[in-house]
Protein backbone atom coordinates (compact mmCIF):
# COMPACT_ATOMS: atom_id res chain seq x y z
CA UNK A 1 0.00 0.00 0.00
CA UNK A 2 0.69 3.47 -0.61
CA UNK A 3 1.13 6.29 2.30
CA UNK A 4 1.75 9.82 2.47
CA UNK A 5 4.60 10.54 5.33
CA UNK A 6 5.27 14.35 6.80
CA UNK A 7 7.68 14.76 8.79
CA UNK A 8 8.54 17.35 10.74
CA UNK A 9 10.83 18.78 14.10
CA UNK A 10 14.13 16.66 13.92
CA UNK A 11 11.89 13.81 12.08
CA UNK A 12 12.10 16.07 9.13
CA UNK A 13 15.68 17.14 9.45
CA UNK A 14 17.06 13.74 9.66
CA UNK A 15 14.70 12.50 6.61
CA UNK A 16 15.60 15.13 4.78
CA UNK A 17 12.52 15.98 3.47
CA UNK A 18 9.01 17.56 4.68
CA UNK A 19 6.77 14.86 3.33
CA UNK A 20 7.35 11.29 1.13
CA UNK A 21 4.91 8.75 -0.53
CA UNK A 22 5.87 5.67 1.02
CA UNK A 23 4.88 2.09 -0.89
CA UNK A 24 5.28 -0.23 2.18
CA UNK A 25 3.57 -3.76 3.45
CA UNK A 26 3.22 -2.08 6.86
CA UNK A 27 -0.78 -2.59 8.28
CA UNK A 28 -0.30 -0.28 10.90
CA UNK A 29 1.79 2.87 12.16
CA UNK A 30 3.70 1.07 14.11
CA UNK A 31 4.70 -0.99 11.66
CA UNK A 32 5.43 1.75 9.12
CA UNK A 33 7.23 3.62 11.75
CA UNK A 34 9.93 0.52 12.43
CA UNK A 35 10.19 0.47 8.68
CA UNK A 36 10.96 4.60 8.48
CA UNK A 37 13.32 4.18 11.28
CA UNK A 38 15.62 1.59 9.90
CA UNK A 39 15.48 3.33 6.14
CA UNK A 40 16.34 7.18 7.90
CA UNK A 41 18.12 6.01 11.29
CA UNK A 42 15.35 8.22 13.48
CA UNK A 43 16.62 8.12 16.79
CA UNK A 44 13.82 8.62 18.80
CA UNK A 45 11.57 5.32 19.76
CA UNK A 46 8.44 5.02 19.59
CA UNK A 47 7.12 5.57 23.29
CA UNK A 48 8.08 9.17 22.46
CA UNK A 49 5.75 9.78 19.43
CA UNK A 50 2.24 9.76 18.65
CA UNK A 51 0.41 9.34 15.56
CA UNK A 52 -1.59 11.41 13.43
CA UNK A 53 -3.61 9.95 10.23
CA UNK A 54 -5.38 11.90 7.94
CA UNK A 55 -4.83 14.91 10.02
CA UNK A 56 -6.52 13.26 13.88
CA UNK A 57 -4.50 11.56 16.31
CA UNK A 58 -4.90 7.85 16.32
CA UNK A 59 -3.88 4.64 17.82
CA UNK A 60 -0.37 3.02 16.89
CA UNK A 61 -2.48 0.13 16.06
CA UNK A 62 -5.62 1.49 13.80
CA UNK A 63 -5.24 -0.01 10.66
CA UNK A 64 -4.06 1.89 7.53
CA UNK A 65 -5.69 1.94 4.40
CA UNK A 66 -3.88 2.66 0.70
CA UNK A 67 -3.41 6.71 0.42
CA UNK A 68 -3.37 7.18 4.63
CA UNK A 69 -2.14 10.71 5.50
CA UNK A 70 0.41 9.35 8.45
CA UNK A 71 2.33 11.92 10.50
CA UNK A 72 4.78 10.36 13.58
CA UNK A 73 4.54 12.98 15.95
CA UNK A 74 7.58 14.29 18.23
CA UNK A 75 6.85 15.61 21.73
CA UNK A 76 5.76 19.10 21.22
CA UNK A 77 7.33 22.64 22.22
CA UNK A 78 5.43 25.07 21.40
CA UNK A 79 4.01 28.21 23.11
CA UNK B 1 -10.82 31.65 17.99
CA UNK B 2 -7.57 29.42 17.41
CA UNK B 3 -5.21 30.48 14.64
CA UNK B 4 -1.76 29.88 13.09
CA UNK B 5 -0.06 32.69 11.59
CA UNK B 6 3.48 33.48 10.00
CA UNK B 7 2.48 36.96 10.40
CA UNK B 8 3.30 39.68 13.51
CA UNK B 9 0.42 39.03 16.06
CA UNK B 10 -1.49 42.25 17.11
CA UNK B 11 -2.21 41.71 20.15
CA UNK B 12 -4.10 45.05 20.38
CA UNK B 13 -6.77 44.35 18.06
CA UNK B 14 -7.21 40.94 19.76
CA UNK B 15 -7.75 42.16 23.17
CA UNK B 16 -10.18 44.67 21.88
CA UNK B 17 -12.09 41.74 20.44
CA UNK B 18 -12.34 40.16 23.92
CA UNK B 19 -14.38 42.97 25.30
CA UNK B 20 -18.12 42.36 26.04
CA UNK B 21 -20.27 44.56 28.30
CA UNK B 22 -20.61 41.47 30.74
CA UNK B 23 -17.65 40.67 31.20
CA UNK B 24 -15.66 41.81 34.39
CA UNK B 25 -12.55 40.26 33.65
CA UNK B 26 -9.89 39.94 31.06
CA UNK B 27 -6.75 37.75 31.79
CA UNK B 28 -4.44 37.54 28.52
CA UNK B 29 -1.13 35.44 28.47
CA UNK B 30 1.56 36.39 25.60
CA UNK B 31 4.60 34.31 25.28
CA UNK B 32 7.91 35.87 24.18
CA UNK B 33 10.91 34.81 22.70
CA UNK B 34 13.50 34.96 25.33
CA UNK B 35 16.80 35.20 25.01
CA UNK B 36 18.20 32.71 26.84
CA UNK B 37 17.22 29.12 27.66
CA UNK B 38 18.58 26.25 29.88
CA UNK B 39 21.62 28.72 30.42
CA UNK B 40 22.07 29.33 26.65
CA UNK B 41 21.88 32.01 24.51
CA UNK B 42 19.18 32.60 21.68
CA UNK B 43 19.67 34.17 18.64
CA UNK B 44 15.99 33.46 17.07
CA UNK B 45 13.80 30.41 16.90
CA UNK B 46 11.73 29.02 14.38
CA UNK B 47 8.51 27.22 15.00
CA UNK B 48 6.92 24.40 12.79
CA UNK B 49 3.40 23.24 12.99
CA UNK B 50 1.20 20.33 11.48
CA UNK B 51 -1.28 23.33 10.30
CA UNK B 52 -4.39 20.78 9.96
CA UNK B 53 -4.35 19.30 13.14
CA UNK B 54 -2.86 22.23 15.48
CA UNK B 55 -6.34 23.79 14.26
CA UNK B 56 -8.17 21.58 15.21
CA UNK B 57 -6.35 20.52 18.23
CA UNK B 58 -6.46 24.49 19.24
CA UNK B 59 -9.89 24.77 18.73
CA UNK B 60 -10.38 21.44 20.71
CA UNK B 61 -8.87 23.42 23.79
CA UNK B 62 -11.00 26.09 23.39
CA UNK B 63 -13.95 24.47 22.99
CA UNK B 64 -13.14 22.75 26.55
CA UNK B 65 -12.11 25.51 28.43
CA UNK B 66 -15.36 27.12 27.18
CA UNK B 67 -17.38 24.16 28.74
CA UNK B 68 -15.41 23.85 32.08
CA UNK B 69 -15.04 27.39 32.92
CA UNK B 70 -17.75 30.14 33.30
CA UNK B 71 -15.64 32.18 30.30
CA UNK B 72 -17.59 34.58 27.53
CA UNK B 73 -14.34 34.73 25.13
CA UNK B 74 -11.44 32.63 24.78
CA UNK B 75 -9.02 33.03 21.63
CA UNK B 76 -5.59 32.00 21.05
CA UNK B 77 -3.20 32.78 18.02
CA UNK B 78 0.43 31.28 17.59
CA UNK B 79 3.01 32.11 15.13
CA UNK B 80 5.00 30.02 13.10
CA UNK B 81 8.25 30.59 10.78
CA UNK B 82 11.25 32.87 12.12
CA UNK B 83 10.64 34.77 15.04
CA UNK B 84 13.34 37.27 16.57
CA UNK B 85 14.28 37.73 20.58
CA UNK B 86 11.15 39.78 22.22
CA UNK B 87 8.57 38.78 19.44
CA UNK B 88 5.41 37.27 20.51
CA UNK B 89 5.14 33.79 19.84
CA UNK B 90 1.38 32.76 21.18
CA UNK B 91 -1.38 35.14 22.71
CA UNK B 92 -4.10 34.05 24.61
CA UNK B 93 -6.79 36.05 26.02
CA UNK B 94 -9.82 35.16 27.76
CA UNK B 95 -13.17 37.27 29.28
CA UNK B 96 -15.62 36.49 32.09
CA UNK B 97 -17.87 38.03 34.57
CA UNK B 98 -15.43 37.26 37.17
CA UNK B 99 -11.73 37.05 37.46
CA UNK B 100 -11.10 33.31 38.91
CA UNK B 101 -12.62 31.68 35.62
CA UNK B 102 -10.37 34.05 33.20
CA UNK B 103 -7.13 33.52 35.26
CA UNK B 104 -8.17 29.78 35.66
CA UNK B 105 -9.09 29.23 31.59
CA UNK B 106 -6.45 31.58 30.62
CA UNK B 107 -4.15 29.36 32.34
CA UNK B 108 -5.35 26.15 31.25
CA UNK B 109 -5.68 27.51 27.29
CA UNK B 110 -1.69 27.74 27.35
CA UNK B 111 -0.51 24.49 29.09
CA UNK B 112 -2.81 22.60 27.48
CA UNK B 113 -1.70 24.16 24.43
CA UNK B 114 2.10 23.86 25.20
CA UNK B 115 1.37 20.04 25.78
CA UNK B 116 -0.80 18.87 22.69
CA UNK B 117 -1.18 21.21 19.93
CA UNK B 118 1.59 20.15 17.09
CA UNK B 119 3.50 23.22 17.10
CA UNK B 120 7.77 22.62 17.21
CA UNK B 121 10.54 25.15 18.62
CA UNK B 122 13.72 25.30 17.01
CA UNK B 123 16.05 27.61 19.15
CA UNK B 124 19.34 29.03 17.28
CA UNK B 125 22.09 29.35 19.72
CA UNK B 126 24.65 32.03 19.97
CA UNK B 127 27.44 29.04 20.13
CA UNK B 128 26.06 28.23 16.32
CA UNK B 129 24.05 25.05 17.49
CA UNK B 130 20.51 24.83 16.79
CA UNK B 131 17.95 21.61 17.72
CA UNK B 132 14.68 21.03 17.92
CA UNK B 133 12.89 20.75 21.47
CA UNK B 134 11.30 17.93 22.45
CA UNK B 135 10.63 19.13 26.01
CA UNK B 136 10.19 15.58 27.75
CA UNK B 137 14.15 15.17 27.90
CA UNK B 138 15.43 14.57 24.61
CA UNK B 139 18.49 16.20 24.01
CA UNK B 140 19.03 19.28 21.48
CA UNK B 141 20.29 18.06 18.45
CA UNK B 142 18.06 14.94 18.56
CA UNK B 143 17.97 13.00 15.31
CA UNK C 1 5.16 51.07 39.01
CA UNK C 2 1.39 51.55 40.88
CA UNK C 3 -0.88 54.38 39.58
CA UNK C 4 -3.79 56.15 39.94
CA UNK C 5 -5.42 58.25 36.77
CA UNK C 6 -8.96 60.16 35.92
CA UNK C 7 -8.26 59.08 32.74
CA UNK C 8 -9.01 56.46 30.19
CA UNK C 9 -5.91 53.78 31.03
CA UNK C 10 -4.05 52.99 27.76
CA UNK C 11 -3.28 49.26 28.34
CA UNK C 12 -1.54 48.99 24.72
CA UNK C 13 0.93 51.63 26.05
CA UNK C 14 1.19 49.82 29.52
CA UNK C 15 1.71 46.46 28.11
CA UNK C 16 4.38 47.54 25.74
CA UNK C 17 6.31 48.84 29.08
CA UNK C 18 6.41 45.21 30.02
CA UNK C 19 8.52 43.50 27.47
CA UNK C 20 12.18 42.87 28.03
CA UNK C 21 14.35 40.21 26.21
CA UNK C 22 15.00 38.28 29.07
CA UNK C 23 11.17 37.85 29.58
CA UNK C 24 9.57 34.87 28.26
CA UNK C 25 5.84 35.46 29.85
CA UNK C 26 3.75 38.74 30.13
CA UNK C 27 0.26 38.18 31.86
CA UNK C 28 -2.33 41.15 32.38
CA UNK C 29 -5.37 41.52 34.15
CA UNK C 30 -8.31 44.08 32.98
CA UNK C 31 -10.97 44.64 35.10
CA UNK C 32 -14.25 46.39 33.00
CA UNK C 33 -17.58 47.82 34.37
CA UNK C 34 -19.75 45.13 34.03
CA UNK C 35 -23.52 45.71 33.19
CA UNK C 36 -24.70 43.93 35.90
CA UNK C 37 -23.56 43.09 39.88
CA UNK C 38 -25.71 40.68 42.28
CA UNK C 39 -28.35 40.31 39.32
CA UNK C 40 -28.93 44.14 39.36
CA UNK C 41 -28.50 46.30 35.83
CA UNK C 42 -25.49 48.56 36.70
CA UNK C 43 -25.38 51.82 34.50
CA UNK C 44 -22.27 53.13 35.35
CA UNK C 45 -19.84 53.84 38.54
CA UNK C 46 -18.27 55.88 40.66
CA UNK C 47 -14.70 55.62 41.80
CA UNK C 48 -13.49 56.97 45.24
CA UNK C 49 -9.70 56.93 46.49
CA UNK C 50 -7.80 58.23 49.07
CA UNK C 51 -4.99 58.49 47.18
CA UNK C 52 -1.85 59.38 49.55
CA UNK C 53 -2.42 56.15 51.14
CA UNK C 54 -3.89 53.93 47.78
CA UNK C 55 -0.52 54.90 46.28
CA UNK C 56 1.57 53.40 48.93
CA UNK C 57 -0.47 50.97 49.90
CA UNK C 58 -0.28 50.00 45.72
CA UNK C 59 3.25 50.22 45.84
CA UNK C 60 4.03 47.87 48.70
CA UNK C 61 1.86 45.35 46.70
CA UNK C 62 4.45 45.42 43.85
CA UNK C 63 6.87 45.43 46.08
CA UNK C 64 5.83 42.35 47.68
CA UNK C 65 4.72 40.65 44.51
CA UNK C 66 8.36 41.39 43.02
CA UNK C 67 9.97 39.93 46.59
CA UNK C 68 7.74 36.50 46.41
CA UNK C 69 7.74 36.06 42.67
CA UNK C 70 10.51 35.39 40.10
CA UNK C 71 9.36 38.20 37.86
CA UNK C 72 10.93 41.03 36.06
CA UNK C 73 8.10 43.47 36.27
CA UNK C 74 5.06 44.76 38.20
CA UNK C 75 2.65 47.02 37.13
CA UNK C 76 -0.73 48.67 38.41
CA UNK C 77 -3.32 51.27 37.30
CA UNK C 78 -6.53 52.00 38.61
CA UNK C 79 -8.97 54.16 37.55
CA UNK C 80 -10.58 56.93 39.55
CA UNK C 81 -14.09 59.31 39.29
CA UNK C 82 -16.83 58.23 36.63
CA UNK C 83 -16.70 55.35 34.55
CA UNK C 84 -19.23 53.70 31.64
CA UNK C 85 -20.37 50.16 31.36
CA UNK C 86 -16.63 48.28 29.00
CA UNK C 87 -14.10 51.23 31.16
CA UNK C 88 -11.43 49.41 32.10
CA UNK C 89 -11.27 50.20 35.58
CA UNK C 90 -8.07 48.85 36.87
CA UNK C 91 -5.32 47.34 34.74
CA UNK C 92 -2.45 44.78 35.90
CA UNK C 93 0.32 43.44 34.02
CA UNK C 94 3.47 41.17 35.24
CA UNK C 95 6.86 39.56 33.16
CA UNK C 96 8.84 37.15 33.64
CA UNK C 97 11.26 34.81 32.13
CA UNK C 98 8.20 32.17 33.12
CA UNK C 99 4.41 31.90 33.01
CA UNK C 100 4.41 30.13 36.35
CA UNK C 101 5.46 33.36 38.46
CA UNK C 102 3.58 35.84 35.55
CA UNK C 103 0.56 33.91 36.40
CA UNK C 104 0.77 33.99 40.12
CA UNK C 105 2.23 37.40 40.49
CA UNK C 106 -0.90 39.06 38.63
CA UNK C 107 -3.35 37.08 40.13
CA UNK C 108 -1.33 38.28 43.68
CA UNK C 109 -1.62 41.75 42.48
CA UNK C 110 -4.96 42.00 41.39
CA UNK C 111 -6.10 40.34 44.26
CA UNK C 112 -4.57 42.48 47.17
CA UNK C 113 -5.32 45.72 45.70
CA UNK C 114 -8.95 44.32 45.81
CA UNK C 115 -8.31 43.71 49.81
CA UNK C 116 -6.31 46.54 50.81
CA UNK C 117 -6.15 49.27 48.61
CA UNK C 118 -8.48 52.24 49.77
CA UNK C 119 -10.76 52.59 46.82
CA UNK C 120 -14.35 52.36 46.44
CA UNK C 121 -16.84 51.83 44.43
CA UNK C 122 -20.20 53.42 43.85
CA UNK C 123 -22.43 51.50 41.08
CA UNK C 124 -25.04 53.33 39.69
CA UNK C 125 -28.51 51.11 39.10
CA UNK C 126 -31.12 51.04 36.91
CA UNK C 127 -34.11 51.41 38.78
CA UNK C 128 -32.38 54.45 40.55
CA UNK C 129 -30.50 53.36 43.40
CA UNK C 130 -26.64 53.80 43.69
CA UNK C 131 -24.93 52.94 46.60
CA UNK C 132 -21.57 52.00 48.08
CA UNK C 133 -19.97 48.75 47.73
CA UNK C 134 -18.40 47.82 51.08
CA UNK C 135 -17.97 43.94 50.35
CA UNK C 136 -18.01 42.48 53.42
CA UNK C 137 -21.58 42.00 53.45
CA UNK C 138 -22.81 45.46 54.27
CA UNK C 139 -26.04 46.41 52.45
CA UNK C 140 -25.93 48.83 49.59
CA UNK C 141 -26.76 51.89 50.81
CA UNK C 142 -25.09 51.61 53.90
CA UNK C 143 -24.33 54.56 55.99
CA UNK D 1 -6.88 68.91 70.01
CA UNK D 2 -7.79 69.70 66.69
CA UNK D 3 -7.33 66.68 63.88
CA UNK D 4 -8.30 67.24 60.20
CA UNK D 5 -11.26 64.13 59.63
CA UNK D 6 -11.20 63.11 55.78
CA UNK D 7 -14.39 60.67 54.75
CA UNK D 8 -14.82 58.38 51.63
CA UNK D 9 -17.42 56.25 50.55
CA UNK D 10 -20.31 55.85 52.56
CA UNK D 11 -19.31 58.09 54.92
CA UNK D 12 -18.68 60.65 53.01
CA UNK D 13 -22.47 60.62 52.34
CA UNK D 14 -23.29 60.26 55.62
CA UNK D 15 -20.82 63.36 56.90
CA UNK D 16 -21.94 65.30 53.92
CA UNK D 17 -18.61 66.62 53.66
CA UNK D 18 -15.37 64.73 52.97
CA UNK D 19 -13.34 66.53 55.09
CA UNK D 20 -13.63 68.46 58.85
CA UNK D 21 -11.56 69.89 61.44
CA UNK D 22 -12.53 68.77 64.81
CA UNK D 23 -12.09 69.66 67.65
CA UNK D 24 -12.14 67.01 70.34
CA UNK D 25 -11.19 65.64 73.92
CA UNK D 26 -10.45 61.82 72.26
CA UNK D 27 -6.91 60.84 72.70
CA UNK D 28 -7.17 57.91 69.98
CA UNK D 29 -8.81 57.08 67.27
CA UNK D 30 -11.20 54.49 69.07
CA UNK D 31 -12.57 57.98 71.04
CA UNK D 32 -12.42 60.05 67.89
CA UNK D 33 -14.74 57.63 65.64
CA UNK D 34 -17.46 57.08 68.97
CA UNK D 35 -17.54 60.64 69.15
CA UNK D 36 -18.04 61.14 65.35
CA UNK D 37 -20.39 58.35 65.15
CA UNK D 38 -22.61 59.64 67.24
CA UNK D 39 -22.79 62.72 65.66
CA UNK D 40 -23.21 61.75 61.69
CA UNK D 41 -25.40 58.85 63.02
CA UNK D 42 -22.96 56.70 61.12
CA UNK D 43 -24.05 52.99 61.08
CA UNK D 44 -20.65 51.08 60.84
CA UNK D 45 -18.97 49.41 63.45
CA UNK D 46 -15.58 50.60 64.60
CA UNK D 47 -14.67 46.42 63.77
CA UNK D 48 -15.72 47.11 60.07
CA UNK D 49 -13.55 49.90 59.39
CA UNK D 50 -9.74 50.61 59.53
CA UNK D 51 -7.52 53.51 60.63
CA UNK D 52 -4.98 55.70 58.54
CA UNK D 53 -3.39 58.29 60.53
CA UNK D 54 -1.04 60.81 58.33
CA UNK D 55 -1.47 58.50 55.45
CA UNK D 56 -0.32 55.27 57.26
CA UNK D 57 -2.68 52.45 58.35
CA UNK D 58 -2.32 53.08 62.00
CA UNK D 59 -3.69 50.96 65.54
CA UNK D 60 -7.10 51.99 66.79
CA UNK D 61 -5.23 52.77 70.23
CA UNK D 62 -2.07 54.62 68.68
CA UNK D 63 -2.45 57.98 70.36
CA UNK D 64 -3.39 61.10 68.28
CA UNK D 65 -1.51 64.58 67.90
CA UNK D 66 -2.39 67.69 67.45
CA UNK D 67 -3.23 68.29 63.95
CA UNK D 68 -3.06 64.59 62.95
CA UNK D 69 -4.83 63.87 59.54
CA UNK D 70 -7.12 60.76 60.48
CA UNK D 71 -9.53 58.58 58.20
CA UNK D 72 -11.74 55.54 58.57
CA UNK D 73 -11.60 53.40 56.16
CA UNK D 74 -14.79 51.30 55.21
CA UNK D 75 -14.16 48.30 53.70
CA UNK D 76 -13.04 48.64 50.10
CA UNK D 77 -13.82 47.55 46.87
CA UNK D 78 -11.57 48.69 44.03
CA UNK D 79 -10.81 46.37 40.91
Amino acid sequence: MSYCVLYFASLRDRAGTDAEQVDSTAVDARGLYAELRARHGFGMTEDRLRVAINGAFAPWQQPLRDGDEVVFIPPVSGG
Amino acid sequence: MFRLQETRIDAVTLARELAQSGAGAGVTFEGWVRDHNDGRRVLRLDYQAYAPLAQSEGENILAEARARFAILEARCVHRVGTLQIGDLAVWVGVSAAHRDAAFAACRHVIDEVKRRVPIWKNEHYADGESGWLHPDGSAVKAN
